[in-house]
């Protein structure tokens, strides 16, 4: 078994999350560190506070090669991390549906798995191009991405 | 050549492809003109948006040829 | 539904991460982080670098009120958080398996949910009685914990 | 009174509970003279143990009495 196993899928399937923990754990590993997001249908503060359903939809096959990029710097960042899933969800989701999952093992639970996680979903958000569309109880339309790409990315 | 629409950019076209006349190499910059003037329509979104050649982002002078597969879409809003 | 959701459980049953995420969830949260921790099978550079099982026991209704208290000191740390779950699993369990979960909700992923699930899971090695044998190659014997209680835990 | 123990202090004493005579309250620390005296097996494993009384950590000079629920257990070891 590699003491680096990889998965990343861009799906239109719900996200199973057991799955997702015994595709990244080895047996050096005793710590993964799951990032879920889900679809959130109240934003207490923001302008439209009520979202009904998110769309989304992807640039599939550079979509996943985006993934698989995402994953390399994650193994630049924190060298002692094992595996890694990352995985968008796409299509029409309701409130508290699963959207995207970073998913990452290490050794111990002092080591890089909370970080690279952490970093993983940041990137995921810049680089991936997938978009949502939200609607509202007024109506719906794009959300709008505030990450501009630059070379290398 | 066929060129790729996501988001909003497909949906002000209607369609998920459009097709754009390309005489050889260009630049990105020059791509980005060439579909404004051929697709109207687009023209307010086209500043905004990223444009992708090979799967790749692309930047304003980076090339672009005819048997490239050339997307277009806004800043991406995914996660 | 409550904006606060918990759930504390010791039990001999498989851990389900999905249903702990849908627990934990509410229609405020874009972000859910679970830690996981798996029965590591490969130690390199220890002296007994090979596991093959471990067994764990708890003293179960003290084990329960603690995991609770682990929780509130959650939510004094970290003011954003909303779900909390928090599951430790006893009997014997093989490498790979899933030993203890600690599952938090939140707004978005800038908030409190990465760092509230770390103090999590180091408070309940502390303070939650629970002991795990260990089973090599070469014999079995109890791991030793090293945090010594303090008032207040 | 009956007292709980786990882990290497249950499989000391070969069972999971003892019986440790306590005449009236007193003290954690006096509780675990009165247990190495009453269940010498286990007093090699006694000076690092923990106390549980009524299901919170217990130390030296805190109070026992005989109707409370005592458990004595190693250095927990969870997660």
């Amino acid at each position: 078994m590699t003491t680096q196993p990889e998965y990343f899928d861009i799906t239109t399937e719900p996200i199973d999350l057991n799955a997702l923990q015994r595709r990244v754990t080895t047996p050096l590993d005793g710590s993964v560190v799951a990032f879920v997001g889900t679809v959130r249908g109240m934003t207490p503060g923001a302008r439209e506070p009520v979202t009904e359903r998110l769309e989304y939809e992807a640039y599939r096959p550079m979509a996943r090669a985006k993934l698989a990029q995402v994953a390399v710097e994650m193994r630049q960042r924190f060298d002692d991390i094992h595996g890694i899933a990352l995985v968008q969800r796409i299509g029409d989701m309701a409130v508290g549906e699963v959207v995207v999952a970073v998913v990452v093992s290490c050794g111990h639970r002092g080591g890089g798995a909370f970080d690279a996680a952490r970093f993983g979903i940041d990137r995921l958000k810049q680089i991936v191009p997938v978009w949502k569309k939200e609607t509202r109880p007024d109506g719906s339309s794009w959300v709008e991405g505030d990450y501009t790409p630059r070379p290398g990315d | 050549m066929k060129v790729l629409l996501f988001a909003t950019l497909k949906e002000r076209a209607g369609a998920p492809r459009i097709d754009v006349r390309l005489d050889g190499a260009t630049t990105v910059a020059a791509f980005r003109a060439l579909v404004a003037a051929q697709h109207p329509t687009l023209g307010p979104l086209l500043p905004q948006a990223l444009v992708a050649v090979n799967q790749e982002f692309a930047f304003e002078e980076d090339a672009i040829s005819p048997t490239d597969e050339v997307a277009i879409f806004p800043p991406v809003s995914g996660g």
